[in-house]
């Protein structure tokens, strides 16, 4: 029964792992890609992982460490990546216009 | 005609390869080197990881010889780089652009787990998978984030260079006593073998590791401390 | 079987390595391919070392003491790609540091501009 | 406890240790940087020298093993006999250039100090992937230490020196993880031990990936580019390092693996031959310094694997093994290292510019003294190295290879010497090279190491005995006293060549012996003529101290070895005479390149009579071998080279006229003998087979040739120097003709023209050397009616015409009537009669040469001169006197000789006369005297109507305007001369020249300077030599 659960789980976030892969090649500009890169593969990678621990009891402790690193290192690293293009302005597509972190920086250099 | 030449070459090359593919049938048991190998390292040495124990007693001369290449890196990229226009006139850390507070209270949390990751893969290189040079590269990367994170951080190249030099002399040491005491220079049953294993057993392989480990650790982060002035 | 697939993968690598190193001009990229180009070769050597359905030599509680020779992947390979890795590591920062002093001096990064010295 | 501590292995634990202490001791100073680093050097140098030591005296090759367990489990080194000589050598090296580095920052220390190291572990190591580790250490420590110049060229050679090495090792790991994959095995002994595994695509594969890593680290002739660039733009001492002990790790790695590569023996030492012929040749192209000496390095280190191949292809024992490839490795080490020194010490790029080292007279005797230790001369370890090397060739009867290795030593000491001639002969700059003699100390260290080097490869080699080494050590001698006055200096020259010429021709008998007395006397006779110059000329007297002395010992030479040594001292030390008067520049290089051929004709001939004979005694020659008609054949056209015959002869008239006037008495009178020596020694061959006789005829019609066309070159000349030189040209054709008659009396003939040639050519030489001193003018044209000013020197001149021309009743009718008796006995009368016409048209040249400067008005400008110089004239008296002796008691000449030629020939004349009369037995000599006036007054009478009857008119009349009956009687003669002489010779040889240097350009034209496509070529390179090998069978499913 365990097994059945696990590998269901697993399933599922394999399904994620491909969507984030898909979202990387059809998403329109580099910001999307990210997110949705981000994004995807970790919940997918929590799954997988859940998915284990129902394989391997024994292992727990550990998949849960490895989860937590996960959730820690995946967003914040894109979240530098996405400033850092920002920064160096590389194009957003969409004619939405709305560009929080410029007007931010705009306001907080106009009142220091 | 360049690219015509090159494509030849390539495709010269890519033959060469595939007749090299082609023939080679994946090998069905070891080499009786191997093999001995294998054998050997559990029992003399005491440690469970072949591949360390190949690593830090039979080809220890190998390693040395290693270590003394990462040594002259660190030393040839300071020449090479070391003329550079002093870089803090050209773009002082203090205007370089602060990262955002997000990574900064990231690398806080992350940096502590990182180094013990890496301690532990210095420290169990002999029982499970993992030695200097790996456990030297996670404890490198660590220093990599957080010279990413905090661009005011300033990493003290001499007191790693000393680190280093100290780390080398102490790894030649313990090949020369080595050399005095057991049976050849750089080998390692100088200290009791213990129990097959254990935290400290295998002679002085751990102490090889973890001098190896700060060695390979600070030069590399010497390097990257070089590159990024 | 899965020696070769990882053994082609090599090889795939390394002539990819050197149609970059010979196409492009800029010396970065040139310094990349050859890094590819190294690592080609660390995936030739571990693939070497394969042996069919092996696993890691280390004795522990999966690998006992006395199976260990049937089980086991070839050791020396996998010590030999330690060193391996380390020394491509260390030309490709010295390579990085050569193209940093050429780009202080020259302000180009092209290898054309490199054709001082001839004949 | 002292065996283990001086054990090799602490060669890697010093140098490893003292490079992770060097930070630590950076904290309390750079003085202690400094004294660890000198301190660790030594204590390298003295483990690998006591290690030598140990080898040398027999104990087996010391194996040092780490990881405490045997070879095939963990690494192990050796420090066998090749081993110990390549590591002390780069040892010794690396201390004495440490002088250059002890100002460098502790990071530069530190990297010398581990690229010493790794170069030891390259050579000891015994395991394959050890061997990659330290390959890396010497790479990596070589791109650390090129940072040093930081130049943009410099940083951009670096970069491409980069791509290319980075190619190289990640070929040789490739190669190395193949070759385990077909083997299972590391340990070089093991790898060679079942080499019989390694077959199949993948073990071909491996062998070839490792081959060419290797061969293209050392930089083989496509694919060098980047090597030429580092070498160019690096730092002098770094070049130094790279050359020497980077290619010495890399070659001896090499070494090493050969076993492994059997197959391809033949492929490798392709790989080197072409890679030494074609930089070589390209060296003639080059204008900077450093980038000449790459090419040089290049070829050097192509020789090096051309010898180690061929070696192993002979299976030659470890003995001479060692001779040809630690000689050559040690003289390409010292000399070139010293070099790179020198570069660096002058600080000049382009070659033209080096003449700012003429102001320090030592650092130019080193130059002189490296670049002579590369092209091969005694006493350095190349000549011997490569005497053997050509022994052992030419056993393996492989005489293509012996061809092009002489030809590719030929061009590289052609541009090594026209630079010297240009540093020589170059504007001297105000200010002296860079100041600090210190940095010249190393340099004279390597110099000194390679003189003792060459000492010890010479016992090696077999020269076992001391004499021959005489010359040079009083030349060194009189080095010594180079402070004092010249007429001091002139003095010990003179007493030594008498004193050791005395004793080295004490026990020579024989024909050797008569011509070692020649020799001697004439040499120290006409050396007494120098004393006339008083101002210090540095560097001749320890020259003429050696040439004096090298001349009576050629005769005294027994085997092959002493007189080829001899030889190449005779051309060495004349060369240097030659270059060192001012307007010798352009003669000297052609007068160097000619005698170094005829050099290389003596030494392929002597091969050649050593494979047959298997025997070094130069009596091997008397005996008639398989293809004694080639070794004939070779050792006469060299010979005929040195002795300047017709279509050979453009280098000679321009040395003897351009050289010191002293100098060009001594080349003309005494040097030239030294080839009728060689002649003699190598024709007796001739007599024991049939073939060798219808060549000993053609041998004869050229030295008839080369009389009758020198002659008439000689009246066209003006310039009485050049004049002199093509008459001396002409006496010597007859010389060569009377060897060629290969019988009893056309021997005696030979000995008589020579002793005769060189009285009187030494007497006319002096005076035109008094002349000169005098006027300080040097054509006819300038002279006139000095009889009356210049009484002495006019009747010396008179009687030294008269010997030469062959009129009774002086000794030179004697000469000639023997000749001609000589040729009638043998029935040549084709020479015969070119002998009479060769004797009028040396009556024109030799009146013209009496009546231009004696007779005649005499100018109002010389009213005031006085008698030639005191020195000048008693050397010319005690030549007169020698002529008086010979003329009138010829028996003291002709008795000794016909007996030092018996044993040889059936003797058909027995002489019981004493005067001059007696002699000439059936023949009476006055009807002969008449026939002789009679006939050149016929065609006196017939040249004179000739003029008259206007052929060639209109020349004549432009000559003829303001001149003397007599002198338009000379144009006339100039003329009709200059039609029958075309410049053909020096047309072929100036045209030779031309090609060469096209070869070169377009040769050097691959060297685009891109680095992407350097690195094409090392691709190409490597599938080359897959090829080459015959890897297609695998590619071809």
């Amino acid at each position: 029964m365990a097994e059945l659960v696990g590998s269901i789980l697993i399933l599922i976030g394999a399904f994620f792992h491909f969507s984030a892969g898909l979202g990387m090649v059809r998403m329109p500009d580099a910001y999307t890609r990210m997110q949705a890169g981000t994004k995807a593969s970790t919940l997918g990678n929590t799954l997988v992982l859940t998915g284990l621990a129902f394989y391997h009891p024994g292992w727990t402790l550990k998949l849960v460490l490895i989860i937590y690193f996960v959730l820690m290192t995946n967003p914040v690293s894109s979240h530098a990546l996405a400033r850092a293009a920002h920064f160096i302005g590389i194009p957003m597509a969409g004619n939405s216009g709305i560009d929080a972190l410029r007007d931010a920086q705009q306001t907080k250099r106009s009142d220091p | 005609m360049r690219r015509a030449s090159i494509v030849f070459a390539i495709t010269f090359f890519g033959l060469l390869f595939a007749s090299v593919a082609i023939n080679h049938t994946q090998s069905v048991s070891l080499w009786p080197l191997a093999r001995s190998y294998v054998e050997l390292v559990p029992r003399e040495l005491g440690a469970p990881n072949v591949i360390t124990g190949i690593l830090l007693n039979y080809r220890a001369f190998d390693t040395l010889g290693e270590v003394a290449v990462l040594f002259m890196v660190a030393a040839g990229v300071g020449l090479v780089l070391g003329r550079q226009p002093n870089p803090t006139v050209a773009d002082p850390p203090e205007t370089a652009r602060p990262s955002s507070e997000i990574v900064q209270i990231a690398t806080r949390i992350l940096a502590p787990l990182i180094s013990v990751f890496a301690a532990y893969i210095i420290m169990n290189g002999h029982i499970s998978a993992g030695g200097g040079f790996q456990g030297g590269a996670v404890l490198a990367s660590c220093l990599i984030l957080w010279l990413l994170a905090d661009a005011q951080f300033q990493v003290d190249v001499k007191l790693l260079g000393l680190l280093e030099s100290v780390a080398g002399v102490l790894f030649v040491l313990v090949g020369i006593a080595g050399l005095i005491f057991a049976g050849g220079f750089l080998d390692t049953r100088v200290l009791p073998l213990g129990q097959l294993g254990a935290f400290f057993s295998a002679g002085a392989i751990p102490i090889l590791s973890l001098l190896l480990g700060i060695k390979v650790g600070c030069e590399l982060s010497v390097i990257l401390a070089r590159f990024r002035a | 079987m899965i020696s070769s697939i990882v053994l082609i993968t090599g090889l795939l690598l390394i002539l990819i390595g050197l149609w970059g190193a010979l196409t492009h001009r800029n010396i970065l990229r040139i310094i990349i391919s050859f890094s590819l180009m190294g690592t080609g070769t660390h995936i030739v050597i571990v693939a070497i070392g394969y042996v069919k359905n092996g696993t890691a030599p280390i004795i522990d509680s999966a690998l006992g003491l006395a199976e260990a020779p049937q089980r086991a992947v070839d050791p020396i390979p996998s010590a030999l790609v330690v060193t391996a890795i380390v020394i491509g590591l260390a030309v490709t920062a010295i390579m990085l540091a050569y193209a940093i002093r050429l780009y202080d001096t020259k302000k180009t990064l092209s290898i054309e501009a490199l054709m001082e010295s001839r004949w | 406890m002292v065996g283990s501590l001086l054990h090799p292995l602490n060669i890697f634990i010093v140098g490893l240790g003292g490079a992770f202490l060097i930070p630590l001791l950076n904290r309390l100073g750079s003085r202690w940087v400094a004294s660890a680093f000198i301190f660790a050097l030594a204590a390298m140098t003295l483990m690998s020298g006591i290690s030598l030591l140990e080898v040398l005296n027999g104990s087996p090759p010391i194996d040092i093993l780490t990881g405490g367990s045997k070879p095939p489990y963990s690494i192990n080194l050796r420090a066998g006999l090749d081993e110990a000589v390549f590591a002390f050598g780069v040892n010794l090296v690396g201390l004495i250039g440490a002088y250059y580095f002890l100002r460098e920052k502790y990071g530069t220390i530190l990297i010398y100090l581990l690229l010493i190291m790794g170069i030891q572990g390259m050579v000891m190591t015994r395991d394959l992937f050890n061997l990659f580790v330290f390959l890396e250490i010497v790479s990596i420590a070589t791109y650390g230490l090129l940072s040093l110049r930081d130049t943009p060229e410099a940083l951009s050679a670096t970069f491409k020196y980069l791509m290319a090495t980075v190619l190289a090792s990640n070929f040789f790991l490739i190669g190395t993880i193949l070759l385990y994959a077909t083997t299972g095995l590391l340990n070089i002994d093991d790898l060679i031990a079942n080499q019989q595994a390694i077959a199949g695509p993948i073990g071909f594969a491996a062998l070839i990936f490792l081959l060419a890593s290797l061969l293209v680290e050392l930089k083989p002739f496509p694919a060098n580019g980047w090597g030429l660039d580092v070498y160019e733009t690096a730092r002098g001492d770094v070049a130094a390092l790279i050359s020497g002990g980077v290619s010495t790790g890399v070659f001896f790695a090499l070494l090493k693996l050969l076993p492994l590569f059997e197959g391809q023996l033949e492929i490798i030492a392709a790989a080197g031959v072409i890679t030494f012929v074609v930089s070589n040749l390209i060296g003639l192209q080059q204008t900077t310094a450093q980038r000449l000496l790459g090419y040089s390095s290049i070829g050097q280190i192509g020789l090096l694997t051309i010898a180690a191949c061929l070696l192993r292809l002979a299976n030659v024992d470890s003995a001479t093994f060692l001779l040809i490839a630690g000689g050559l490795f040690i003289n390409h080490l010292f000399a070139k290292v010293g070099l790179f020194w020198l570069a660096d010490y002058v600080g000049k790029a382009r070659l033209q510019d080096w003449s700012v080292l003429k102001s320090r007279p030592a650092a130019f005797l080193a130059f002189a003294v490296l670049l002579a230790a590369i092209s091969g001369f005694p006493p350095f370890p190349g000549f011997w190295a490569k005497w053997q090397l050509v022994m052992v060739l030419a056993q393996d009867e492989r005489y293509v290879w012996i061809v092009l290795i002489l030809v590719g030593s030929l061009l590289e000491a052609a541009y090594l010497f026209r630079w010297f001639g240009q540093t020589l002969h170059g504007p001297v700059e105000s200010q002296t090279a860079r100041a600090g003699s210190g940095a010249l100390v190393p340099i004279f260290a390597l110099g000194l190491l390679l003189i003792i080097s060459g000492l010890i490869t010479s016992n090696l080699a077999g020269l076992n005995s001391f004499w021959p080494l005489i010359p040079l050590a009083a030349g060194a001698l009189t080095l010594l006293i180079a402070p004092c006055p010249a007429w001091v200096q002139c003095l010990t020259v003179l007493g030594m060549a008498l004193l050791g010429g005395g004793w080295l021709i004490s026990d020579v008998t024989g024909l050797n012996g008569l011509f070692a007395v020649l020799l001697l006397a004439g040499g120290v006779t006409i050396a007494i003529a120098s004393l006339y110059r008083n101002d210090t000329r540095p560097g001749f007297y320890p020259l003429l101290a050696v040439l004096l002395l090298s001349l009576p010992a050629l005769p005294r030479a027994s085997t092959t070895l002493e007189f080829f040594f001899i030889w190449e001292l005779i051309t060495l030390s004349s060369y240097f005479l030659v270059v060192r008067s001012r307007d010798a520049q352009r003669q000297a290089l052609p007068f160097l390149l000619f005698s170094l051929v005829a050099a290389f004709f003596l030494l392929a001939g002597f091969a050649i009579l050593h494979a047959d004979s298997a025997s070094y005694s130069l009596s091997a020659l008397r005996t008639a071998g398989p293809n004694s008609a080639v070794v004939f054949v070779l050792l006469c056209v060299g010979l005929l080279i040195k002795a300047g015959a017709v279509g050979v002869h453009v280098w000679l008239p321009g040395a003897y006229a351009a050289s010191d006037d002293d100098v060009s008495a001594l080349l003309s009178a005494v040097i030239s003998k030294v080839a009728i020596f060689g002649l003699l020694v190598g024709t007796y061959v001739a007599i024991r087979s049939e073939v060798s006789l219808q060549l000993a005829h053609v041998l004869g019609w050229i030295g008839m040739l080369t009389t009758l066309a020198a002659a008439m070159m000689a009246v066209c000349q003006d310039d009485m120097k050049r004049m002199l030189a093509y008459s001396s040209m002409s006496q010597l054709g007859y010389i060569v003709a009377a060897i060629a008659l290969m019988s009893h009396l056309g021997w005696v003939t030979a000995l008589y023209l020579v002793a005769n040639h060189l009285m009187v050519k030494g007497i006319l030489f002096l005076v035109a050397a008094a002349l000169i001193a005098r006027t300080g003018k040097r054509l006819l044209s300038d002279y006139g009616g000095l009889a009356g000013q210049m009484p002495l020197t006019f009747a010396a001149a008179s009687i030294a015409i008269l010997a030469m021309s062959g009129l009774p009743p002086f000794v030179g009718f004697g000469g000639k009537w023997l000749l001609l008796s000589a040729m009638m006995e043998k029935g040549w009368y084709g020479p015969a009669l070119m002998t009479l016409l060769a004797t009028f048209v040396g009556f024109l040249y030799m009146a013209r040469f009496i009546q231009a400067i004696f007779l005649g008005p005499r100018r109002p400008d010389y009213a005031d001169l006085e008698e030639a110089p005191a020195a000048l004239l008693t050397a010319q008296a005690l030549l007169i006197v020698g002529i008086l002796v010979m003329s009138f008691f010829p028996k003291v000449l002709i008795e000794p000789v016909s007996r030092a030629i018996d044993p040889q020939f059936a003797s058909t004349l027995v002489w019981q006369g004493m005067s001059l009369e007696m002699i000439y037995g059936t023949w009476n000599p006055i009807p002969i005297m008449l026939l002789a006036v009679a006939v050149s007054a016929l065609l006196f009478g017939l040249f004179w109507y000739l003029q008259h009857a206007g052929l060639f008119k209109d020349m004549a009349r432009r000559l003829a305007r303001n001149l003397s009956p007599l002198q338009r009687f000379y144009a006339f003669c100039r003329t009709a001369f200059g039609v029958l002489t075309p410049p053909w010779a020096s047309m072929f040889w100036s045209r030779v020249a031309v090609t060469a240097d096209d070869l070169a350009l377009c040769a050097r034209s691959i060297y685009t300077g891109n680095g992407q496509i350097y690195s094409l070529f090392i691709l190409y390179y490597v599938m080359a030599l897959y090829i080459a090998a015959g890897g297609l069978r695998y590619l071809w499913p």
